[in-house]
């Protein structure tokens, strides 16, 4: 069955309601508007408005109310509509989310997910289009999912809602009309781990999310070159899984990062600064950082195009590298 | 003070000038978010006519109306719209973040609620100086339902500052109506318990608005914050990405029914002051107006890549 | 319910471990902040005495009071000062994060106004579920200011949820006395603009506040939030850093001729119920059971450094 | 004179009020209550409440008062009371204190001064305990300024206040009691560069803020065991000077990096990636990075102790890098 991202994260979230009564959704607009990018629409007609349930703009409060409606029991899918908003809610996320457990010596756990879309891309400006999620890994406590293809938009829900700790899930807006051919029964999806997408022997590209199919991309070109480039996708920021990571670039010598976010205090720092400790002795090179420009998103097409990663960026990191080699 | 005339006239100029993004959102001429005011005209119209140039102004995400009627240039809007350096945000901005230090246009603001801080802090520093200026800072009934919202009214009453609230309440916030939003939908009542004068007022129409204003701006220019709630409606989708499935179009065209523009045009022409042809023409006008700002904005030029990271920081073009 | 005796039992019982706690702080046995509730005790009394075991309750960093009361074992509260494995937070959290799973206890909360959402999500889970229990959220007259007292007093209203709001008003947010805060410093009048049941109690009196509870709770399990102003004072400092510049001495000591407990005890042996002797008694009691409480604390054990990262993720020891 | 940090602090802001009537201080008990941690203690006396203004708790209209205030000329001052509180007003400081200048294409500015206590180290526990500073530097259109020394303490608010953008003073809270003896008219510090605070030639240790003094005392025992060490203090963590890091690093050739932050996505992973990126060639070994454990702090303090950064750490990390030289 062929399914966009938008439609395999509604069908995960209508198969997690209809086989467990704890899980609801709540968020602003999920329910009669059908969500800000239409990933719920009909979830309100299929589960009542109990169960998805529209909240006032007011981002602390009702992601707060996810955190105690978890502790309680139940199993909140909470969205934020996009990460540009999360900031109203980042108390409620660093300071109850991540460490409830922790205070009260694991007598309490936050079982929560909370989805929001991120990234740039749509000429949104400077205050909607931001690209948090690594940023978030930062936090102890809580565990950050970034999907990159269909099958883990479809995928990653039911093992984030089995997990016991607060799970945030970033969406990249680009990828919910991406669309794959899924099996009927689209399995869950390991997020524990990185997941090799490409395999190559020169150079390894470390990358997630909206990121991804770029460097996928850049891989086929580099490959026109007899440049065999590797594919991470790391899938999950935090916990990171540094071993797929480091056994890759200790197998390739060469690694460039690719994420949206800002270049500096980024997720790509965090990855090269574990391949600096892990496999230092293995580089042949420096590792390389391809990031979005440190400025907040212009509005005109070009000069957003011009701040965001490209397929053009990660070729010239990669061929840098491969030539210095 | 604006006249009758006057009023008509502003109002006509945002409608054309929205309906015409409208097309040239489906041209791909502009793009990102686009939120228009369709339908909501009599209150930026009744209230920016009451203001003086030197009065600040603090607006949302949907907020071309109020950028016109503050004075911004409608081809430095367009422009804008159209990402091009001649904007009134040098294209940086877009629909949603319309600038211009010159008319005192602190900027429209996408974050719902983010612009009301900085209303109360622009406030605050014309009580420090004593100047003697109004700080407007239009925003959704939607807001009033955020943290900032509270903090806000309550610092502005608590310490006297000369705000003028503007609650622009048509009734959804996307698609969640107030009373899906708000325990309690009397907004005005909301407002005067932080102990400042609020009322609610007819926002579709125009004279009602500017009478209201006017009285509230006294209380404001004597040094306290005024909230009003002004009754509208959005004719047209949230954005242009809405499918309208929580409201039906019944209602819709009730509300139609009081387009404050033909109300308006009704009225003056009742009352004698002003006839058909007169009408006719000022809309031409305004589509004129209209044609003049695409022009501009057509005719505006594209910002070299090489200044990317220009204004991050005040001293050079690079972090 | 609990009758008179009781109500000075579990009064005693607070003043008490706060008033060696004061001592074992200037001994450098606790450490971190420490918040004391001597002065307030006839709140934490007259509320919790009408919860039942299987009620939820959510503090603020100035909890023991409410701990103890909820039923937490003094022992357990004091080892968790002392930063023992045997603590109810088994050391992680001090006086701050008192938490209590079997006593239903969510823990205390050191960002104000940061336990209120947590309470409102409670609550709803009881909704969904049907569980017919109350959730009892405690706070300050300072967090009124703060947005998400807003937010959350409209979402709890909203979805009509079984919380007790109960507003410690103890006059001052630090150093930072009400109506240096608060445009309108009646509390209850601006939380009744929620659409909830609001009222303002002496504090000071722990019949009026079980009393007062009483009625609140009833419409509580009826399904509707309600909130009560508990008006109260603390006699110590904010916490052991305070120099108290704010404050004058005069005011200090006129509250304190209103000390609940020495008011109740009073009252109780005016009506014959209780006599001196007993009273006397009741107060031996209550320092014995802090003597044990400190005791266990005592005797209580560090936990190794090896399992430092504990309880960051459920599954295993470390990130 | 000897001035504490504490006092420093203060009598930077009492210089900055008396000589520009556009600046003045507002917070969470900065007048009554003499500031949280004694800051402005007598400052309400001397400016009068209109300049030393007490706020209700509300971290996000305070502080986007301070932004709109600076909009419009005047210099104010913000205290927050500690960095933990600070996440309540991130969304004014992200999507509007980083952003107007650019998104008003320069027609706006804000030249806003946020002052706040950063840290551990004081049983404070989970809530009230962060490093957020590192965090912070991620943002671009902030300036984040860390004074490790008396002196910074003293002579880094004019500059900030001169700065036509937001500055974020992250004051760590066991340098308040710190001491020193001041000239009388303490200059002005650079902050644009980074402070090299001890030459060396073996290792570079690089830091800030609160690890500054640690990271000194390491110093003086690595040279008793015939190690080298030179010291960095960072000072600025945006925009960071890698220029001094990466001249110190080219000569000595092995780096720890030591941050009170946790470390994944911290500032010591940016630091790390830099000197990857700018200096891979240069080193004789892969820079280490020491960090708080990643765990919400715990109250204890032989366990908040274990978490933090230590002298013991720094050792450690140190000595096995020379020894693997
Ligand atoms: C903090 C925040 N949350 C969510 C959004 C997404 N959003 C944009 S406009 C909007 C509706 C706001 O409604 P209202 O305040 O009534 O203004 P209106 O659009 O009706 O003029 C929402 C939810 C946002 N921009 N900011
Ligand atoms: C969000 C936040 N801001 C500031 C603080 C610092 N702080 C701790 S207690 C307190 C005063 C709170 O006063 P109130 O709510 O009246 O409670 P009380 O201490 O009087 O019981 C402040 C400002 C904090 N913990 N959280
Ligand atoms: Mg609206
Ligand atoms: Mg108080």
């Amino acid at each position: 069955m062929k399914l966009t991202g938008r439609e395999a994260m509604r069908q995960a979230m209508r198969r997690a309601m209809a086989a467990d009564d704890r899980v609801f959704l709540m968020g602003e607009d999920v329910g009669r508007y059908g969500g800000c990018f239409g990933v719920s629409k009909g979830m309100l007609e299929e589960f009542g408005a109990e169960r998805v349930r529209d909240t006032p703009l007011s981002e602390s409060a009702f992601v707060g109310a996810g955190i105690g409606a978890a502790m309680a029991g139940l199993r909140p899918i909470v969205e934020i509509m996009t990460c540009n908003f999360s900031l109203l809610a980042l108390d409620q996320i660093l300071n109850n989310a991540a460490t409830l457990r922790h205070m009260s010596d694991g007598q309490f756990g936050v079982p929560l997910v909370i989805r929001m879309t991120t990234g740039g891309g749509r000429q949104l400006a400077a205050q909607h289009s931001h690209s948090l999620e690594g940023w978030y890994a930062h936090i102890p406590g809580i565990k950050v999912l970034t999907p990159g293809t269909v099958e883990d938009f479809a995928g990653m829900l039911q093992p984030a809602l089995d997990d016991p700790d607060p799970v945030l899930i970033f969406e990249h807006g680009a990828l919910y009309n991406a669309e794959a051919e899924l099996a009927d029964s689209a399995p869950a999806v390991d997020i524990t781990s990185a997941a090799l997408r490409r395999t190559g022997t020169d150079i390894t590209l470390i990358t997630y999310g909206g990121s991804l199919p770029l460097c996928l991309d850049a891989a086929d070109q580099l490959a026109a070159d007899g440049i065999s480039a590797e594919v991470v996708d790391l899938r999950v920021l935090r916990p990171l899984d540094d071993t797929t990571v480091i056994a890759s670039v200790s197998r390739t010598h060469r690694a460039v990062v690719v994420d949206e976010g800002w270049r500096s205090v980024g997720i790509a720092a965090e990855v090269s600064a574990r391949i600096m400790e892990q496999a230092f002795w293995e580089l042949d090179g420096p590792v390389a950082r391809v990031c979005t420009a440190e400025v907040p998103l212009p509005y005109p097409k070009h000069l957003e195009e011009a701040a965001l990663p490209s397929v053009g960026r990660v070729l010239d990191a990669a061929r840098e590298l491969v030539g210095h080699g | 003070m604006r006249e009758g005339i006057d009023l008509l006239r502003d109002m006509l100029l945002v409608r054309h000038f929205e309906e015409r993004c409208a097309r040239l959102y489906q041209e791909s001429r502009i793009r990102g978010f686009l939120h228009l005011y369709v339908g909501e005209e009599a209150v930026a119209a009744g209230v920016l006519g009451e203001l003086e140039p030197d009065d600040n102004l603090v607006a949302t995400y949907r907020e071309h109306g109020h950028a016109l009627l503050k004075g911004v240039d409608p081809g430095a809007v367009m422009a804008e719209m159209f990402g091009r350096q001649e904007g009134c945000s040098g294209g940086r901005g877009g629909s949603m973040h319309l600038f211009d230090a010159a008319h005192r246009l602190f900027g429209g603001n996408a974050i719902v609620g983010g612009g009301l801080p900085l209303a109360v802090g622009l406030a605050l520093a014309d009580r420090l100086t004593r100047t003697p200026r109004v700080t407007a800072c239009f925003f959704g009934e939607g807001a009033v339902a955020e943290g900032e919202f509270h903090e806000c009214m309550n610092l502005a009453a608590l310490w006297e500052l000369p705000v003028l609230f503007c609650c622009e309440n048509n009734l959804y916030a996307m698609g969640t109506a107030l009373e899906r939003s708000e325990a309690d939908t009397d907004l005005s009542v909301r407002a005067a318990t932080y102990g400042m004068a609020a009322w609610s007022v007819d926002g579709m129409d125009v004279e009602a608005v500017q009478h209201a204003t006017r009285r509230a701006l006294a209380m404001v220019r004597a040094g306290q914050p005024c909230f009003l709630e002004l009754r509208t409606y959005r004719f047209r989708a949230h954005s242009m990405y809405d499918p309208e499935l929580y409201r039906d179009k019944a209602e819709v065209a009730r509300w139609k029914e009081r387009d404050p523009i033909a109300a308006f045009r009704g009225r003056l022409e009742a009352a004698g002051v002003l006839s058909p042809e007169e009408a006719e023409r000022l809309d031409r006008e305004a589509a004129a107006r209209v044609d003049d700002a695409v022009a501009f904005a057509e005719a505006g030029t594209l910002e070299p890549l090489e200044t990317l990271t220009r204004h991050v920081y005040a001293d050079r073009g690079t972090r």
